[in-house]
C-alpha cells in the first residue's frame, strides 16, 4: 500500500543513509525517474551501490549522480558513451561491477521473488564467468548467478493510483517493474497519480504491494536522445 | 569487389525466413530492417522491451518513450506488444528468437565471436549482446573482413575478449559469407574476391567448394 | 470454554496491522476476512493471482473467471489487480506478504508446521501451502488444540511430513494463542481454560506468565 | 507468429504424439484450456507426461484426460477431490510428481526463459527436498528446483489476435502465460479472436512470438465451480 508524497524530496525523507544500495529504472531517459534522480543528487547522500542498466549520460539518468561523485560502485551493463565515468572509473574512484543486460535483468527479478541463484547460459566461456559456479544441465553449460536486492528502488511509471498500482508506457516500462520488487524500499514517481478505480484492472504492470511511497511528478521532459525518423 | 555496408545487410536480410522472430545489433544490422523483401513477413524484437519495432517516425512523430535498444526513436505497429527487461531476456535466453544478427569485431572458426571489449580502450560494457549470442537461436554476425591495421579478424582463436562461445552459425563479411560449425566453409564470395585474396586475408582454415566432397555443395546456408 | 470456529478467526484478525497485504488460507482462515475492523486497511492476496480480493459476489454476479484458491467466487475492489501464478509466486516467495494465516494439522515448539498430508491417508498434494510458509514475513497457524481422538497437535516434534521448517510465528486454537520462537510461549488462553488443561492436552512444553520473567509479559504478541 | 485454426481438433493437427510431455493452463475451470483438452482426449494419444496445477475433476479441467488412461505422469501441486485420480494412483497406472504450486509455476517459467535450475526457499525441511541440492545463500538454506518444458501447451485466453497476442480475463490467467512460454508447440484457444490492433498494444499479456497456433473456441461454459455469494 502506498503512501501519496507531494514531490520527489519529500517522497525520500527519512529513507536516505550513506552507503546504502539504490536501484533506479529506465532505458536511456525512457522510464528515468527523472525527479527522484535529481532529488537524490540534491540530498547529498554518498557511498552508494547504484544498480541501473547503464550509466547514463554526463546530463541524464544516473549520470549526474555519479558525476557528483556519490556512488561507490555501480553495477550495469553498459559504461558507453559517458566520460565523466570514463574518467571517474580509470581514477579508480568507483568501482565497476558488469552485468550482461539478461542477467542484470533476471538478477533484480530474483531479488524481488525470493530466488537467491539462477543457473544462465549468458557469459559461459567469457570473464563473466569468473569464479562463479558453473553445472550442466541437459548437456550443456550454465553458471550461477545471484540475486540483486535494494534498500531502495527509485520508479518511474506513466499513471499510477493512490493504491500503487502502476501502468507504464512503451519502451519506458524497461527496468522498472523488476526494480518496483527488489527494493526494501520502493518509490514511484508517475506523470499521472489517479484515484484507484481509474486504472484497467486487467493491465496493471506493477500491483501496489511493491510500491511504498508514490508521488506525482511535474514537467517532464519529452527530449528524444537519438532522433531517428524517415520521409512521409 | 567488396560489398558496401548497405549490400552486408541485403546479404544477410536473406538468411531471414517468413515468421522469423529477429533481433538486430547495432550498425550495419540494423540496415538489416531496410533489405526486407515486401512479403516476407518478419517480427523485429528489441531487448529493451518490445516485439514488432516498426520503421523510423515520421517526422513530428517521435515519441521518447519508443527507442529501440540503440536509443534510435522508433514507431508501433498494429501486432506489438512492450513487455519489462526481464520479460524480453527471458524470451531471448528462453530461445523464442529465431535469429540475432550482430556486429562482431572477431570470430573464430569453431563459432566464439567477441564484440564488446578491447583491452585497453574505452570501457563500454556488454549490453545484451552476452545474452543475444547465447540465447538466439541462430546467430549471424556482420563484419568487415579485416581490421582497419589490415590484421584479420577470422581467427582460428578470438584473441579479444569472448562474447560467447561457440554459438556462430554465419559470418557475413565485405568479402565473403562463412558458415561456422565442426569447420568454417566459404559459402559464397563478394563479386571478383578470389579464394587467394579470402585464404590471405583470413587466419581462419575454411573449406571451399574445391575442398568438400560433393556431398557438402556450397550454397545458401542451411 | 472453547473458543468457537468464528472467535478463533476473530483472534487472528486482531493480528492484522493496518496496510498488512493478507494470503488466508482454506477453512478457519478464510473466516478472518468477516473479522477485520471496519477502518482497517487490510489488502487480501489471493495465490491463484490477485491482489485486493473482495468479499463473496451478490447473488447474480458470480463470475467463473473470478476465483479465489479454494475456487469460491469472490468479487473484485477499486484496487484489484491480477497476474500469473508465476507472478504470484514471485510476490509470495519474494517476502511481499506481510501475513499468511493458515490452517494446520501439526506445529511444533520451534514452528514447524504439518499441514497438507497424513501418510496412509486420501493423496492431495501441498498446493501453494509450502510457498507460503516459506515466503510470507509472519505466519499464523490456526487449529483445534487436539485432534478428534484427543491427541495433542502442538508437538515437540511435528510427526506429520512437514510443509515448512521452523516458520510459524503464532498458533492460535480453540483454547488458546501461543508465540513460537526460540521456544513456544502462552500468551493467552480462552476464556475459562486453565493451564493445567493446556499442559495435559500440549505436547509441547511452554512457558507462561508464572514462569517467564517480567521482561517477558504476556500479552499481545509483537 | 500464430497460424490460425478453425477449431480445437485441427489446431492439434500433426503436433500429436504418444509419450509426449503437455503442458495445459487453468485453475479450477478458470482459464482452462476446455476445447482443446477435448480434442485432446478425442484424439486417444497416450503415455503423456503432463504438467497441470491439479487433476483437475472427473469432469473437469485435465481429470478426463486422466480418467481415460491417457497420461501416463502427472506434475502438479494438488490432486485432492478426483475419486478417479485417486484410483488410478493407488493401481499403480499413474505416476505422480508433487511440486509445490509456486515452484511448479517457477518451473514453468524458467522452461521458458532459459533458465534450467533456480534456489528456492519452498519446501526446505520437507519430502521436496529430498535428493535435491541445498545451498546456502545470506545465512538461509535454499534447495535447487529445474525447470520444466513441454512438447506442447495448452492455452486458454479471453482475447486474442491472429498475430498470437493474447489478454487474459481476471483469475483465469493463472498459468496460462509461464506455460505459454515453455511449449516447443504453444496452442492457443480464445474467447474472441481478432485482428491486431484491436487489443490494447499496452495490455497483451502474452506476446504473439509464444504462441504457434490460435482459433477462437465456441461456447464457453460459464459455469461456477463453488458458488459463494453474500446478501444485498
Amino acid at each position: 500500500m502506498a503512501m501519496r508524497y507531494s514531490d520527489a524530496a519529500s517522497a525520500l525523507d527519512g529513507v536516505l543513509f550513506d552507503g546504502m544500495t539504490v536501484m533506479a529504472g529506465g532505458f536511456g531517459m525512457a522510464g528515468s525517474p527523472e525527479k527522484l534522480l535529481a532529488a537524490l543528487v540534491a540530498s547529498g547522500v554518498t557511498g552508494l551501490t547504484l544498480i541501473a542498466n547503464s550509466c547514463g549520460t554526463e546530463t541524464t539518468g544516473v549520470g549526474p549522480l555519479i558525476a557528483n561523485g556519490q556512488v561507490k560502485k555501480l553495477i550495469a551493463s553498459y559504461v558507453g558513451g559517458n566520460a565523466q565515468f570514463e574518467k571517474l572509473y580509470h581514477g579508480g574512484r568507483i568501482d565497476l561491477e558488469l552485468s550482461p543486460q539478461g542477467t542484470l535483468a533476471e538478477r533484480i527479478r530474483a531479488g524481488g521473488a525470493g530466488i537467491p541463484a539462477f543457473y544462465t547460459p549468458t557469459g559461459v566461456g567469457t570473464v563473466v564467468a569468473e569464479g562463479k559456479p558453473v553445472a550442466e544441465f541437459d548437456g550443456r553449460t550454465y553458471l550461477r548467478e545471484t540475486w540483486l536486492k535494494a534498500d531502495l528502488a527509485l520508479i518511474r511509471a506513466h499513471r499510477g493510483d493512490t493504491a500503487g498500482n502502476l501502468v507504464f508506457r512503451k519502451t519506458a516500462r524497461n527496468f522498472n517493474p523488476p526494480m518496483a520488487t527488489a527494493g526494501a524500499c520502493t518509490i514511484a514517481e508517475v506523470e499521472e497519480l489517479v484515484e484507484p478505480g481509474a486504472l484497467d484492472v486487467e493491465m496493471i504492470h506493477t500491483p501496489g504491494i511493491y510500491v511504498d511511497r508514490i508521488f506525482q511528478g511535474e514537467n517532464y521532459s519529452t527530449v528524444v536522445e537519438i532522433r531517428t525518423v524517415r520521409n512521409r | 569487389m567488396a560489398w558496401s555496408r548497405d549490400q552486408m545487410a541485403a546479404r544477410a536480410a536473406r538468411e531471414l525466413r517468413h515468421g522469423d522472430h529477429v533481433t538486430l545489433g547495432i550498425g550495419i544490422p540494423t540496415l538489416v530492417a531496410n533489405h526486407i523483401p515486401a512479403g516476407l513477413h518478419v517480427i523485429l524484437q528489441s531487448e529493451n522491451g518490445m516485439l514488432g519495432v516498426g520503421p523510423f517516425p515520421f517526422a513530428g512523430e517521435e515519441d521518447a518513450d519508443l527507442i529501440n535498444a540503440s536509443k534510435q526513436t522508433v514507431s508501433q505497429l498494429a501486432h506489438s506488444s512492450y513487455f519489462s527487461s526481464a520479460d524480453s531476456f527471458a524470451m531471448i535466453r528462453g530461445g523464442h528468437i529465431d535469429m540475432a544478427i550482430l556486429g562482431a569485431m572477431e570470430v573464430s572458426s569453431s563459432g566464439d565471436i567477441a564484440s564488446w571489449s578491447v583491452p585497453g580502450g574505452t570501457i563500454k560494457g556488454m549490453g545484451g549482446a552476452m545474452d543475444l549470442v547465447a540465447g538466439a537461436k541462430k546467430l549471424i554476425a556482420v563484419m568487415e573482413h579485416v581490421a582497419k591495421d589490415g590484421r584479420p579478424r577470422l581467427l582460428d582463436q578470438c584473441r579479444l575478449p569472448l562474447t560467447g562461445s561457440g554459438c556462430v552459425s554465419l559470418v557475413i563479411t565485405d568479402l565473403g559469407v562463412f558458415s561456422v560449425g565442426k569447420e568454417m566453409r566459404l559459402v559464397e564470395s563478394a563479386p571478383g574476391v578470389s579464394i587467394e585474396e579470402l585464404r590471405a586475408k583470413t587466419e581462419a582454415i575454411f573449406l571451399t567448394q574445391e575442398n568438400s566432397g560433393p556431398s557438402s555443395p556450397i550454397g545458401r546456408s542451411p
